[in-house]
Order: structure tokens, then sequence, then C-alpha cells
């Protein structure tokens, strides 16, 4: 039975730069500000949505129109209420000025109307099998456009005291130290939420951070605030759980960028040697404490259409050896890109390095800062480069963007890096985004992925499982598929 | 001879540390020293002045320490005495004063406070009292402005003032005796005289037993009772001033008596009627330090002040004159070492204080220089061949011949030729002033500037080298500008001499001159000031 | 004094500037900028987004505009605005730097008492077993990595011991307030200022053990010593005095230098200080913080030695006077 | 030579010293021949204990690689680093110290106030900055310690050309008719040697620590096992594996306490009038 009352600390880190979720939506900013802000719907832990300010919503049949009721009771923090022009503002305005991933979504929306103070309705060009997955907080958050509307939106005083609809309120932030949010009394669910705050802990370095856990200072390291190695220690101190539940939503996918258009690894036998020859059990147990999964191709298993039913690659130096025999490798050093994000990463570039040297891949690891790797990528600059994206639930969110042509374009880290180009491959893409059944979709997916791994554009690591450890007496912590960044209305601390 | 002896020092024995040049510093030494007289200890550097006179007040450096003899003060042997006890006597019943006015007073206290402190270690007085006694000391001293120079720290004060400001707190207890290790070297002569003067007076004055160090046989002709002469660790002749100056017994006492340069100088003046290879006119310079930027006040010092005079072929002339006087700075500006603000300086037909660049470097051919000391001069890290051979060889003479003629040079100067292949450390003083001299010479120059070439050379080679030079001039007919403070060197040496005060030549003329018929005052006082010229000690040198 | 104050003020203005514009194109010359770092951090990013980031920094322009716009701020005293944190780099940096000077002042003040204690009972105890001891010690704090040391004592005395917190300026959300609170900040402040100063400890121990014994050969202890002193006085009177005078001008230099100096220590207790700033926002490419940084800590290491010069003007005569 | 080494030999530290450093140095030399598999092998299970497997009786690190191996070509990135890395700075700060130096005047004031506008910015924060904007390699981290270490090195020379400038030899070579450059060359900087030697020594052991500490911030050269790496790569496993930072914790210390201890045993040497004290 929840009870009212107490405190919440946790870790985040890195500091955020921002907790303004319209404008800056990198990783510790979704985890604070999904507590200010709200979207309209939330997702289970099988991605089936959920109410959030939405209490329903109605797709029509022809996959056109989604109509959304909102709760009517609805406050900003400053009190003004909330109401369908703050969503027409938000997702109209605001967001398709500011939220690059929205924006692309948004491009399948015809118009975003408000027929009264709580309806919404959202009017689509052709239908669009995900668009129901796209209202969640960190995609579509929903901005007050009382304080916004006819304002530079990135200079706007108020971006520094945020003002949301969510069980939490901003109250203090000292830069460096900690970020502290405060029960939200009005909120519109009735007892909701039951802590009273939230300390939000900056500690950068990692192993201060499970030091933090360990003396007691914080309660709840979110996925990835400590290093892997240090899970199996702090998960079997006393009163501590775990869990790796609220990931499914992005289902982080790692892999590594193959440079298609130049170099040993414009080759096809090439990239598929980098395949073989890869003991990615071994990263996985070595590196990743057990956690996730080798990944089989471009969809991740927690991700809708998912088949196993694939071309996969066993480790097999013999084999990788073999196809680069056949190739007629030289021996040219390919360079490697570590990502450069934490120690974890470092190893595994490591590793690889040697699993590649082992069939007589010369591998040159490149040692870049997160600016440096950033540029790199963008300008097409590597050979090989480490790095993780989210899926989004949707194949066509979060996987099209990185196979499909018209998606190559430099200065972007996010869409079609190792430049890969397939016909099919796009038509198949295109095709499924607007089929609108879902065995329709299911069965093109599965096509895809078949020629995917076939082609091996890029080479695919492991599903990553980013535990969440918390003290057992904090309750209802992770509850949807994006966890911990959903906000903390439902947890509270038995006493 | 008074036989009251206050101290008596019997078989004194000092060790040196191992690998030291040699194993005691002093060895089986004894002597008296008796109530009210002076007893001069004399001998060449080294010969272990200091170290007899430490043993006294316990404080011999790390290492060195006493192994025989005793040392008898009222009663009790000073050598078995413990740390606290000597405390308890130093300062109080012994007093000490040291050769470097300069260093013997800490730099960060003032004047005041370290008089007062002597009074403080031994728990007398109150503080008020301390500094009174403190002003009164200075006075007696003869401190010009006592009250402003009680407030002043070291810096502020000159040579001659430091070195009072010690005697001044060598006397604030009124000490049976008084050590003065070589208090008067570091000083120029005129200040070296009141100062002599200033200690014999004190002794009359407090009836102290003074044991005064000293290298230098004026100074002790000048105050000394009895003396004590020592040569590598021992004793080698003692008795009264007297006897021992008029009368010396022992052949190293001779030697360095006979060393000695003479006031006599020649009448004849030689090389007047000879064609000039070097005219000076009215050479200028004035140093400005520690001005610019940050600093409102610079020093600003007239060094050379419309100074001008020629020299003959053959001719030596000499500038003398007080420390700081700018003796060195007109031989710099003459080489051009240094920038000379005005004036002209001609050497065979080119205006040196015009040239520059590679006209500069020939011109300097012509004219070379000897340094003052032998250590710093020869570099440490180059062979004696090289040192002699690099002047040539930098104006394109070849290695071969370069170093021939070293070698020949070497021999010339009375060192062998072998010499060429070692280091500048594995000679002595004297062989490395030599070496000086050869450098000097591979150049084949006309004039040569020797600035204080012999001050650092004790007494005995002091002689050597003059008589080199002198040999080496008449042999190739150079001409010599010979700087130097020592009046009595001056006197061998020059011609001619040319006196110096602030910056501006005062008397200018042939030696004999100079020294018999003075016309300014200021030569007179300087003249005056020599130690032990009462005594004539040329005297003794005749044979 | 004014004068030498003013001159010296005028002479730190000019360095401050130069270094300014050398960090400037150093600083532009590496690979990336802010508007890729945060286009990469935000999940999902396209060319519009970066281009409207760019044009919001002022990217956009030729180089020399900018840095001409940049010196301008500067010269009215305004550091600019962070690109990232999205608040005026001023404040950002006033709002560490006090957490900077506890930490690099206690450590300073620890390492120089216990380092110049430790010196002078080592040289009036040298060749003796203290001695050796002592200077071993010095030797062994110098040559211990400060990362290392500071790994293994949030090991021992936070993790194993749990006498003293491992990380942080203070204890977050226990609302301490006045005395209690600084006792806290204090519990905090142990083991970074510690590990921290024992270098510099170490440091100051063998300079003032050298300059001890250097002074302790000069003629003017020897004159001290015949007035009948008692070595203790001549110690702390003679020789101590004028063998500080070396070391006041290596602490001088290096107090400046800690400032900017702590980034190790600060990300291992994760100290919120501008070192940590200055590393987070190198590696964030935030121009204007990093410049920021680079400006107040060589604003830092000149006040110190000026402070410095003034004090040596104080303790020695030579220079007040002269 | 004998007698340098008969004052060397005296100070019993400085001999320790010498033989840590040796060691050191073989371990280094030998290590291509001890260990023919690149350090980089993962030979064995992850943290496997120290003396758990008597082939690798230091253990194993987090991805099973030898932890013996690792030190021993760590110590050969050590020496590497350190001594390049002086060398340039030495390279840098002789010839802007001798030039000051010896020209004093407006070539003084220029290169001093160069020197001191590098002694004003936080070197270490100069040493990151530097290395992460030209990217961590072996290159650019040898560079950035040079280019923050080079201004004590200006100034000692500085110092000493200026008290050598006037001393009379050197006067008696400007008289000879010898170049500037000669008599730099010649008469002025073999004199500086001993000084210079002295703190090159120690200028090693701190560029070692300056090389720990940037791999301890990432920003070692990934393709380069240094002790600095491992330390870093250590740290965030310091509960589970102590040894993985222990080792190469200790091996640093000696390294730069032998080459401090050798430090002092050359200025004993080399400074005969300094040797007297102490001991
Ligand atoms: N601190 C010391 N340690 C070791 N040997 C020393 C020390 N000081 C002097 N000596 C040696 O002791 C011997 C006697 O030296 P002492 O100082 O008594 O000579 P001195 O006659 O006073 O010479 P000077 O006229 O140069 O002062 C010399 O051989 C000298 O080398
Ligand atoms: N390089 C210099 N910079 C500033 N002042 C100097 C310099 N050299 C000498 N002086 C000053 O110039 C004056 C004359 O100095 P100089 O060396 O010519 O005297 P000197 O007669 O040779 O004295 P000494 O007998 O002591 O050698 C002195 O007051 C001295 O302090
Ligand atoms: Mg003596
Ligand atoms: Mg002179």
């Amino acid at each position: 039975e929840p009870v009212s009352g107490g405190r919440a600390n946790v870790v985040i880190q890195p500091e955020p730069p921002s907790l303004m979720v319209g404008l800056v939506q990198n990783g510790p900013t979704q985890m604070v500000a999904g507590n200010i802000y709200e979207g309209l719907l939330r997702y289970d832990n099988d991605l089936n949505p959920m109410p959030q300010l939405a209490k329903e919503w109605e797709v029509s049949e022809d996959g056109l129109t989604y109509t959304f009721k909102l709760h009517e009771n609805v406050k900003w923090h400053d009190g003004e209420p909330f109401t369908s022009a703050d969503v027409v503002f938000s997702a109209d305005q605001f967001l398709r000025e500011t939220h690059a991933r929205l924006r692309t979504s948004l491009e399948h929306v015809e118009s975003i109307t408000a027929p009264d103070d709580y309806t919404v309705v959202f009017k689509l060009k052709q239908p669009f099998g995900p668009f129901l997955g796209i209202f969640e907080v960190g995609t579509m958050p929903m901005i007050p456009k009382h304080i916004y509307e006819g304002t530079d939106y990135k200079t706007n005083e108020a971006n520094n005291t945020p003002i949301g609809t969510g069980p939490f309120k901003f109250e203090e932030w000292v830069k460096g130290s900690h970020i502290l949010l405060t029960k939200n009394e009005d909120y519109y669910e009735e007892g909701k939420p039951y802590l009273d705050e939230i300390y939000w802990h900056v500690i950068p370095d990692a192993a201060s951070r499970a030091v933090a856990y360990e003396t007691g200072v914080v309660d709840i390291l979110p996925g990835g605030s400590i290093e892997n190695f240090d899970v199996p220690r702090i998960t079997e101190m006393d009163n501590t759980c775990v869990t790796d539940a609220g990931w499914e939503y992005f289902g982080p996918l790692s892999w590594m960028w193959l440079n298609n258009r130049e170099g040993p690894t414009a080759d096809k036998r090439f990239r598929q040697a980098v395949m073989y020859a890869m003991d990615r059990e071994f990263a996985k147990s070595a590196l990743w404490n057990d956690l996730g999964k080798v990944s089989t191709g471009p969809v991740s298993s927690s991700t809708r259409f998912y088949t196993d039913d694939v071309n996969t690659y066993e480790y097999n130096p013999d084999k990788a050896k073999e196809l680069l025999e056949e190739m007629g490798y030289d021996g040219e050093t390919v360079r490697l890109l570590p990502l450069p994000y934490g120690e974890t990463w470092q190893r595994w570039a490591e590793a690889v390095k040697q699993n590649l040297g082992e069939v007589g891949i010369n591998v040159e690891i490149v040692s870049t800062d997160v600016a440096g790797w950033n540029q790199k990528l963008a300008e097409w600059d590597y050979d090989m480069a480490f790095t993780y994206l989210y899926q989004y639930g949707d194949p066509a969110l979060g996987v099209a963007r990185t196979y499909i042509s018209s998606n190559i374009a430099k200065g972007s880290q996010w869409n079609n890096v190792e430049g890969y180009e397939n016909e099919k491959v796009d038509e198949l893409f295109a095709k499924a985004a607007v089929a609108v059944t879902a065995e329709e979709r299911q069965e093109i997916y599965t096509e895809l992925q078949k020629i995917l791994t076939d082609d091996v554009p890029v080479a695919w690591l492991l599903e990553l499982g980013f535990p969440t450890i918390y003290r057992c007496n904090v309750k209802d912590l992770v509850t949807t598929a994006i966890g911990v960044n959903d906000g903390f209305k439902d947890a509270y601390i038995e006493k | 001879m008074m036989s009251n002896p206050v101290l008596s020092i019997r078989k004194l024995r000092i060790a040196l540390p191992e690998g030291a040049d040699r194993e005691f510093a002093v060895d089986d030494v004894s002597y008296d020293l008796n109530k009210g007289e002076i007893l001069c200890i004399v001998g060449e550097s080294g010969s272990g002045k200091s170290m007899s006179a430490n043993a006294m007040m316990g404080l011999l450096p790390d290492l060195v320490r006493p192994v025989g003899g005793e040392i008898m003060f009222d009663g009790i042997d000073l050598l078995t005495l413990s740390e606290h006890q000597l405390m308890d006597l130093r300062g109080r019943r012994i007093a000490m004063i040291f050769q470097e006015p300069m260093s013997a007073l800490n730099p960060l206290m003032r004047i005041e406070d370290q008089i007062a402190e002597v009074f403080e270690a031994h728990s007398l007085l109150s503080p008020k009292e301390r500094s009174a006694r403190a002003l009164e000391l200075l006075k007696e001293v003869g401190i010009p402005d006592p009250e402003k120079a009680m407030r002043a720290y070291p810096f502020q004060l000159s040579g001659g003032q430091r070195q009072r400001v010690m005697i001044a707190m060598a006397l604030a207890l009124e000490p049976e005796i008084l050590i003065a290790d070589e208090p008067t070297t570091a000083l120029d002569v005129t200040t070296q005289a009141q100062i002599l003067e200033l200690i014999r007076v004190l002794q009359k004055k407090h009836g102290m037993a003074v044991m005064f160090i000293t290298h230098d046989f004026g100074v002790v002709a000048e105050i000394a009772d009895r003396v004590a002469v020592m040569q590598y660790g021992r004793i080698v002749e003692a008795g009264t001033a007297d006897e021992v100056l008029d009368n010396p017994s022992h052949d190293y006492t001779k030697k360095l008596i006979a060393a000695i340069p003479t006031l006599a100088t020649d009448q004849a003046v030689a090389g007047i009627d000879k064609a000039p290879v070097l005219e000076v006119e009215v050479l200028c310079k004035t140093y400005v330090t520690g001005g610019g930027f940050f600093n409102r006040n610079p020093r600003v010092v007239k060094a050379v002040q419309h100074v001008s005079f020629t020299l003959a072929e053959g001719e030596t002339l000499g500038i003398v004159g007080e420390s700081g006087s700018g003796k060195s700075s007109v031989g710099r500006c003459l080489v051009r070492l240094m920038e000379p603000d005005e004036g002209m300086v001609r050497l065979g037909g080119h205006d040196m204080a015009k040239l520059k660049g590679e006209a500069l470097r020939e011109a300097r051919k012509s004219i070379q220089m000897i340094f003052q000391d032998p250590y710093a001069s020869l570099n440490p890290r180059s062979k004696i061949g090289r040192i002699i051979a690099e002047g040539p060889m930098a104006h394109g003479v070849s290695k071969g011949e370069a170093y021939a003629n070293a070698e020949r040079l070497l021999e010339l100067v009375g060192l062998d030729a072998s010499a060429i292949d070692r280091y500048p450390h594995e000679f002595s003083g004297g062989q490395r002033q030599r070496i000086g001299i050869a450098r000097a010479l591979a150049l084949e120059p006309r004039v040569i500037i020797a600035d204080e070439a012999v001050s650092a050379l004790d007494v005995s080679i002091q002689a050597q080298v003059l008589d080199l030079l002198a040999e080496l001039k008449e042999r190739l007919n150079l001409a010599l500008i010979f700087i130097t403070h020592d009046l009595r060197v001056a006197a061998q040496i020059c011609d001619r001499i040319a006196v110096m005060q602030k910056g501006e030549v005062v008397e200018l003329g042939p030696a004999y001159d100079i020294f018999n018929n003075p016309k300014s005052a200021y030569t007179r006082s300087l003249i005056e000031a020599i130690p032990g010229r009462e005594k004539d000690l040329a005297a003794v040198t005749v044979g | 004094m004014l004068r030498f104050i003013l001159m010296r003020l005028g002479k730190a203005v000019i360095i401050l500037i130069a270094i300014l514009i050398l960090n400037f194109f150093l600083i532009h010359a590496a690979p990336g900028d802010p508007a890729a770092v945060m286009a990469g951090e935000a999940g999902a990013a396209d060319e519009k987004f970066i281009a409207d980031l760019r044009e919001q920094f002022g990217l956009d322009k030729p180089l020399l505009t900018q840095l001409g716009i940049y010196l301008g701020g500067v010269l009215q005293l305004d550091l600019g605005f962070s690109y990232r944190q999205q608040m005026p780099v001023a404040d950002l940096i006033f709002d560490r730097l006090p957490a900077t000077l506890i930490l690099t002042l206690t450590a300073f003040v620890i390492a120089l008492t216990l380092g110049t204690i430790a010196g002078v009972l080592a040289s009036a105890r040298v060749g003796k077993w203290s001695d050796t001891f002592i200077s071993t010690l010095a030797l062994l704090f110098y040559a211990t990595p400060l990362y290392w040391a500071a790994l293994m004592a949030v090991l021992v005395f936070s993790v194993y011991l749990n006498w003293l917190p491992g990380f942080g300026y203070e204890t977050v959300g226990a609302d301490h307030e006045g005395f209690a609170r600084l006792l806290d900040i204090a519990k905090h402040l142990i083991l970074p200022a510690t590990t921290l100063g024992l270098f510099f400890m170490a440091v100051y121990m063998r300079m003032t053990r050298a300059s001890m014994l250097e002074v302790s050969q000069l003629d003017f202890v020897k004159t001290a010593r015949a007035k009948g002193l008692k070595p203790g006085i001549i110690q702390r009177r003679h020789i101590f005095r004028n063998a500080m005078l070396p070391v006041v001008t290596l602490a001088g230099l290096q107090a400046g230098q800690l400032v900017g100096g702590a980034v190790l220590t600060e990300t291992v207790f994760a100290w919120p200080g501008i070192g940590r700033l200055m590393f987070e926002a190198l590696a964030q490419r935030d121009y204007n913080v990093l410049l920021g940084v680079f400006f107040v800590s060589a604003a830092m290491v000149l006040l110190f030695n000026l402070i410095t010069d003034i004090l040596y003007r104080f303790v020695d005569p030579r220079i007040r006077v002269g | 030579m004998k007698d340098f080494w008969k004052r060397y030999s005296r100070n019993r530290g400085a001999v320790i010293g010498l033989v840590i450093l040796a060691i050191v140095v073989v371990v280094a030399i030998l290590a291509p021949l001890v260990f023919p598999q690149s350090p980089w092998r993962m030979v064995q299970r992850p943290f496997l204990p120290p003396l758990f497997m008597d082939q690798y009786p230091l253990g194993t690190d987090a991805l099973g690689r030898d932890v013996m191996a690792g030190l021993a070509y760590g110590a050969q990135v050590s020496l590497l680093v350190g001594l390049v890395s002086t060398v340039a700075a030495l390279l840098i700060g002789i010839p802007i110290g001798a030039l000051a130096g010896y020209f004093g005047g407006w070539a003084d004031d220029a290169l001093m106030r160069f020197t001191e506008f590098f002694q004003t910015v936080p070197s270490f924060a100069l040493a990151i900055v530097l290395v992460a904007i030209f990217q961590p390699s072996i290159y650019s981290i040898i560079a950035a310690i040079a280019i923050v270490s080079w201004p004590p090195v200006a100034r000692l020379v500085r110092g000493e050309v200026l008290s050598l400038r006037s001393r009379e030899y050197v006067e008696a070579a400007i008289l000879s008719g010898q170049k500037s450059g000669t008599i730099i060359m010649r008469q002025v900087l073999p004199n500086t040697i001993s000084p210079i030697i002295v703190l090159a020594s120690l200028m090693v052991a701190t560029a070692i620590l300056l090389e720990s500490s940037l791999s301890f911030l990432g920003l070692g050269d990934p393709n380069m096992m240094s002790w600095g790496y491992m330390i870093g790569a250590a740290r965030t496993v310091i509960r589970q594996a102590w040894w993985l930072s222990f080792f190469p914790g200790v091996a640093i210390l000696l390294t730069v306490l032998a080459l401090n201890l050798i430090g002092e045993g050359l200025n004993d040497a080399l400074n005969p009038r300094l040797a007297r004290k102490g001991k």
C-alpha cells in the first residue's frame, strides 16, 4: 500500500546541461525532466500506450486521425491551467522547431487542431504505423504556451526555472552538486506523487557513485550510473534490488559503424569477417556483467517486429580468416573509434581490437573525446566506430534511419553514417512505415532483417542491459517502458 | 715580553675530514695571548689561521675536529667545555669578528636588534637598556648618525660601517679576548686604515687581548704587538712585531717579507719619448641600474668621467684608486667589454669606441686583458691548450699552429708545455695566472690591460707574477695598463700612475712624483692609508 | 607601493589578454564544436539542428570576429555565456570558485605548515634517523601519483572505515545551517585537501630542509653563534626567517597554480570546483566556459604572485626599502 | 669521472635509486623478449588474482590480460615519455634561457615575459587542453608535457648563463674574438650542465607522473600500455581487483622515487659545495 512522504536520493550523470526538455534531449535532462514535464501518453513494459495527460484517445479506422481527450484539472506549476492550446503549441510550433527527432515524425502529420479546450486532433497525411509511439515525455513533452509563445525559446529566462505539469516541481539547482525537485501538491492524479522531494546528486566519477550508494548517500542508481564491474558487488548488498526493466522503449542497441564507402570496410566480406571475429559473448560476460543480449541484427528483441530468423554470426575466427583471405585483405590498418563514454566502452574497443588482431586485421584505436567523436562521425572520418542508439519501440522510428539511403548526409551522427545504399532496403522501409496492419509490417521487417544481416552495413554488438539499482523499500520505481525517465509519480518509500 | 697570558694554546691539533688537501688544518700549534696585547697571526691562505681561532670559540665547521692539545682560558681547557658552557663564554668573555662584513650580519634584522641580541643571549639588561647600550656602542665605534644606523638594515650600510657594527657587537659585553679574523681584508685602504685605528684605540681603552688574523704584513706592521707566522698548519716563527718584521729568522717569513712590494720607485721615467699606442680622450660611462618600468628612482653611477690619457709603446701605466672609483670601468671601456657613453679610444688608427662586429673583433686582437681572479678567468671545462689556442683559432689560425703556439707561450710564462692537456683545476693560483697571461699573449697584442691581475694572489706568488710581467713587457715591447688598488704594487711596476676618484682622474704623472710629491689631497690620503708605511718595510727588502 | 601594485596590475591585464587569445585559438583548433557535442547528446539531430545551434552561439561568424566579440566582452568584464549550461560564464565560475578556493587553500595551508615544520625538524636532526624518516616520507609523498593516493584514501577512510565522506562538498539535502554546515564541509574537506596537499607538503618539506641547511652555513649564523645565542634562537630568528625566503617564492608560484591544478582531486572526490568545470567544458567544447576558467585561474596565479611579492617585500627589507 | 662516482656513491639513497632505475630500464628493454605476445592479449579469465596461477604471478585485468606483461611494456612507455618529453623540454628551454641570459636587454625581457606567460597558465590544465585538442596520442602527450615543463628549464639556464656571462673566462673569450654562438656553446652552456642534469632527472620523474595523470583522465594513447593507463583502467574496478591499480601504482612510485634519489645524488656529486652539507 503506497505511503506518502520521504525523499529519493538519485544519482544523475553527467550533469544535465539544462532541464528544459523541449530544447535539450540528452539522457540526464530527460531523466530529471520526466518528473517536471509530461507527455500525452506513457507506455507499459510491452510498449502498450497508457494515459498520462491524455486520459483517453481514439484512432480512426483509416489510421489517419488521432483524437486525444485531456485531463481537465491539470495546472502548470505556476498555476495556469493546462489546455489543448498548450498541446497544439508544443507539437506544432515549439517542438517542430527545436526537436529534431520529433520533427521527422511530425512530417507525417497534416494538421494539429484543438476543437475544444480539452480535445486535440492530429490528422496524418498517410497512415504511419508507429504514430501512437511518439507521445512519451522525452519525445513530445508539453510546453507551457503562456510562457514561451512569441519569445525566443532558447534564451527564455524560464529555461532555468522549468515549468511543467509533472508530479514534481523544480526547486533548486546547485551546479556541480545537486538538483532538488519537490512534490507538486496540486498534481491532478489524486494522492500522487508520494514522495516529498527528489535529490539528484551530481557525482562525476563512476567509482564515487558506487561509493555514494554504498555509504547510503544515494538510494537509486539509474541504469548506467555505475560501471558494470561494480554491479555485482552493489547488487549483493543488503536491501538492494535491481531491475533491467524500463528500457524497452529505448531498446538500446550497440554496434560498430563500418565505413561502407572506402577502405577494407567497404567490402561486404570484410564486414562479415568482423562479425565472425568478434567474441561478443566474451564482451557480454566480461564487460557487461552478463546483462543484455548478443544482438542478432538491426532490430532489438524488445522492439516491435523483431525476428531472430536471420543470418547469425557466431564467434568463428577461422571463418573470418577465410573471408579475409577470399577478399585479399592486405593488412591495411583500420582506425577504430571507441565511444568516449566511460571505461567499459574503452575496454570493449580494446577487446575488439584484440579479437580482430587475432584474425589478422590491424586495428589502431583512435582516441577522441566526445566532441572529436561527434565531429569525426559527422564528417565520416573513421573506419570503425562504436556507438549505441535507441530504437524508440518501432523500427520505423529507431531503425530505418540508420539504413535508408535518403538519410546519408554529413553533419549528423544519427542517420546513415555508414553510407550503406540498397534500393531494396529503402523501398521496404518506406513500405513498412505506411502499412496499416501489424501483420503486413511484420512481414516486411522480417525480410529487411534478413537482407541487412547478410549485408552487414554495421557490426551489431549487444542489446545493452542497463540495470536500475535501488533500495528494496523504494517501490514502484520502474513502471513503464522508459523507466526512471518517466518520473517518480508512482514511487513510494515503504516505511 | 709580558707573560700574563689570558689564553694559552698548547699543542693544538685540528683534523680535517677525509679527502681534504692535508690531514691537519692546525698541527701542533702552541702560543699565548697576553692581556692587553695585539697578537697577529699571519700566513698565506689555507695555512690554518682561521681554524685555530674558530677552535677557541668552539665554532669549527662540521667534520673538522680538534684531536689534540688544549686551549687554556682562565684555568679551563676550552676544548673540554660543553656546547652549553661555550655559549656562556661566547660573546661575553671571548668575542669574534669576521672577514666579510657583507655576509656576517643577518640581512633581515635591524642593526639595533642584532646588537641587542648579544645582551639577550646572556640575559642581561632590559630591552630598553639594551637599545640604549646599542646606541652607545655605535657611537663608540664611530658610526656616523648612529640613531639612524640603529634602525637600518645591514644592506643600507657600507662595508666599513658594517665592520664597525661587528666591532660594536663584539665589544658589547667587554670581553677579555677579541678575535678578529681578517677584519679588513675586504675593505679598501682608507677604510682599512680607519678600522685598524679603531681596533687599536678600543683595545687600549678596554684593555682587551686581541688576536688579529691577517695575511697582510702591512697590517701586521701597523697594529701588532706580537706576531706568529703560520705555514701549512704550523707556527714557523713567533715573536714581537719588531723582531719578526725586522729580523725574520725562518726562511718562510723571510720569503714573505721579501715579497712585499716596496714603495720605492725609480726616478727615471721610461717610454715617455716613444710613440703612443693608445690614446684615450674624454671617456665617459654612467651606469643606470634598477630603473625602468617599475622603479622610479634608478641608481645612477657616474663611473667614468672625462678620462683622458695616452699610453706609449712599452710603457706601464698604473690606474689606482679606492674601490668603486671606476678603475675597472675604464679598463672595460677600453676593450669594449662595455659601451662607453662618450669619448674616443684610438688604438692603431681605429677608434675602438666606435667599432662594431667584425671590425671590433679584428681590432681587439691588439688589446688584450689579464683578469683578476685566476680561478674565475679560466673555463673549468676547457683544457689549457684550448683556452690559449681558441683566440687565434677564432681569427683563422689553423688548429695545429695555434696549439704549437700555445705550447711555446706556456714555456714563455714558465710552465711546462705538457700543461696543454690539463684542466685549470689542476693548477695552483699562481700557475693559473700565468696561463691567463699566456692567453692574453696568444693574439700578439700591443697593449695588455691587467685588472687587479695579482690582487687575488698571496704575496709571494704575487711577486713572481709581477716579475714575469715586467720581464715579458721588456721582451715583447708591450704597453701595459695596470689596474690595482694596492699602491705598493703600483709603485713597484708602473712608470706612470693615474689616480682615480669617483670616476675622475684626479692626478696623473710619473710614479716617482705621485709617491714623493703628490699634488692632490686625495692621493695624499691614499698614500697615508697604506698600512705599515711608517715602519719602512722596504728597508728589509734591500737584500 | 601603490604604484608598484598598479604597474603589476597593468602587466597582469596584458598577460591575461594574451592568455585568452592563445587559448581562444587553441581550443578552436580542437576538432568538434559545442553544437556538435550538444547535437551528439540530443539523441537525434540533423543539420538544421546543428546549424541553429551554431547560429545561436555565433559560431557561424568568422573566427576573428568571434575573438573580437569575446575580447570586447571581456574588457567590459563580461566573460560571455555558456553554450551548454545556458547561463553567464561568470555566474558559473563564481558559483564554483569558492569550492575550489576552499579546497586548494586548505591543501595549501596544510602543505605549507606541515611541510615547513617537517623540513625544520629534519634539518635540525640532519643525518639522524628522524631526518631520514621524514625525508623518506617526503620522497614517498612526492613520488606517489596524486590520483592514486586519492583512490586509496577513499577506499580506506571512506569505504572500509567509513570515517569520512569520500566525495562531495557537503552532505546534500542535510540542510545544515551555520556552524553545523561548516563542520559538515570541513569533514568533506579532509580527504581531498590532504591528498592534494601531500605532494606539495613533500615539496615544501624538501625545500625548507635544503634551505635551512644552506642558510645555516652562512656567515651571519656563525656571528650569531659567536654572540653566545642559544641554538633554538639561532634556528628561529636567524636561520628560519632567511630560509623561508625561497620557500615563500615557491609557495607563491604554486598557490596560484593550485587553483587550476586541482582537476584530478576534484574529479576523484566529486568536488564541485572549477577544475572539474574546466574538464567538463573542455569535453563539451564549451569555449566560453573554458576560456573563463583559464582567465580566472591565470588571474589567480597573477594575484598570488602579487601577494607573494608584497609579502616578500614585507619579509625582506632589501626589497622593501631598496 | 672516478671522483664523480665516488662522490655519488657516498649517497646511499642515490645508489638505491640508480639500482631501481636500472631494473626498470632492463625490464623495459627485455619486455618484448620475455613477453613476446602483446600486453593487450587476453590470456586468461578476467580478474585472476595475483599468485593464483604461476604463469601470471600478478594476475590478470578486467579483460584477462597479463598484468605483468602490462607492467613490463608500461615501463617502456613511461620511460619513453619521460625521456623524450624531458629532452624536448630541454630543447625548448635551454636555447630560450641561454639567449635571454646571454644577450640580456630586450631579448631577455621578451623571452622572459614569454616564459612567464607559460607559467601563468596552470600547467596541468594546459596539458589537458593540449592533449584533448590534438587528440590523445603518444606524440601529443609528449608535446604537451614538454610544452608545460620547459619554463623552469629556461629560468634555470637563464639564471646560470646570466651569472656565467659576466665570468672572466667568458669575457676573455669575447676579447679573444670568438663569436657569440661559439661562446654560448663552448664557454657558457657546458658550465650549466650540472644543474641542468639535476633538473632533468627530476623532470623525467615529473613527466612520468604527468603522463600517468593524463592517462588516468582518459587522455592516454589508447594503443600504448602505460602505467597510468593501467591505473586509470583499474580505477573502476579498484574494489574487486586492488592489484590492478596497486602494481602500476607502486611501479610509478618506485620509478619516480628512483629518479628523485638519483637527482639528489647527482646534485651532491655535481655540486661539491653543497655536498658538504647534510649528511
Ligand atoms: N669547512 C671546512 N671543511 C673542511 N676543510 C676546511 C674547511 N674550511 C677550511 N678547511 C681547510 O682547512 C685548512 C685551513 O683553513 P683555514 O680556513 O684555517 O685557513 P686560513 O689560514 O684562514 O686561510 P684564509 O687566509 O684563506 O682564510 C685549509 O686546508 C682548508 O682547505
Ligand atoms: N655593471 C655595472 N652596473 C652598474 N654599476 C656598476 C657596474 N659595474 C660597476 N658599477 C659601479 O660603478 C662604479 C665603478 O665601478 P668599478 O668596478 O669601475 O670600480 P673599481 O675602481 O674597479 O673598484 P674595485 O677596486 O672595487 O674593483 C662603482 O660604484 C660600481 O658600483
Ligand atoms: Mg681564514
Ligand atoms: Mg675593479
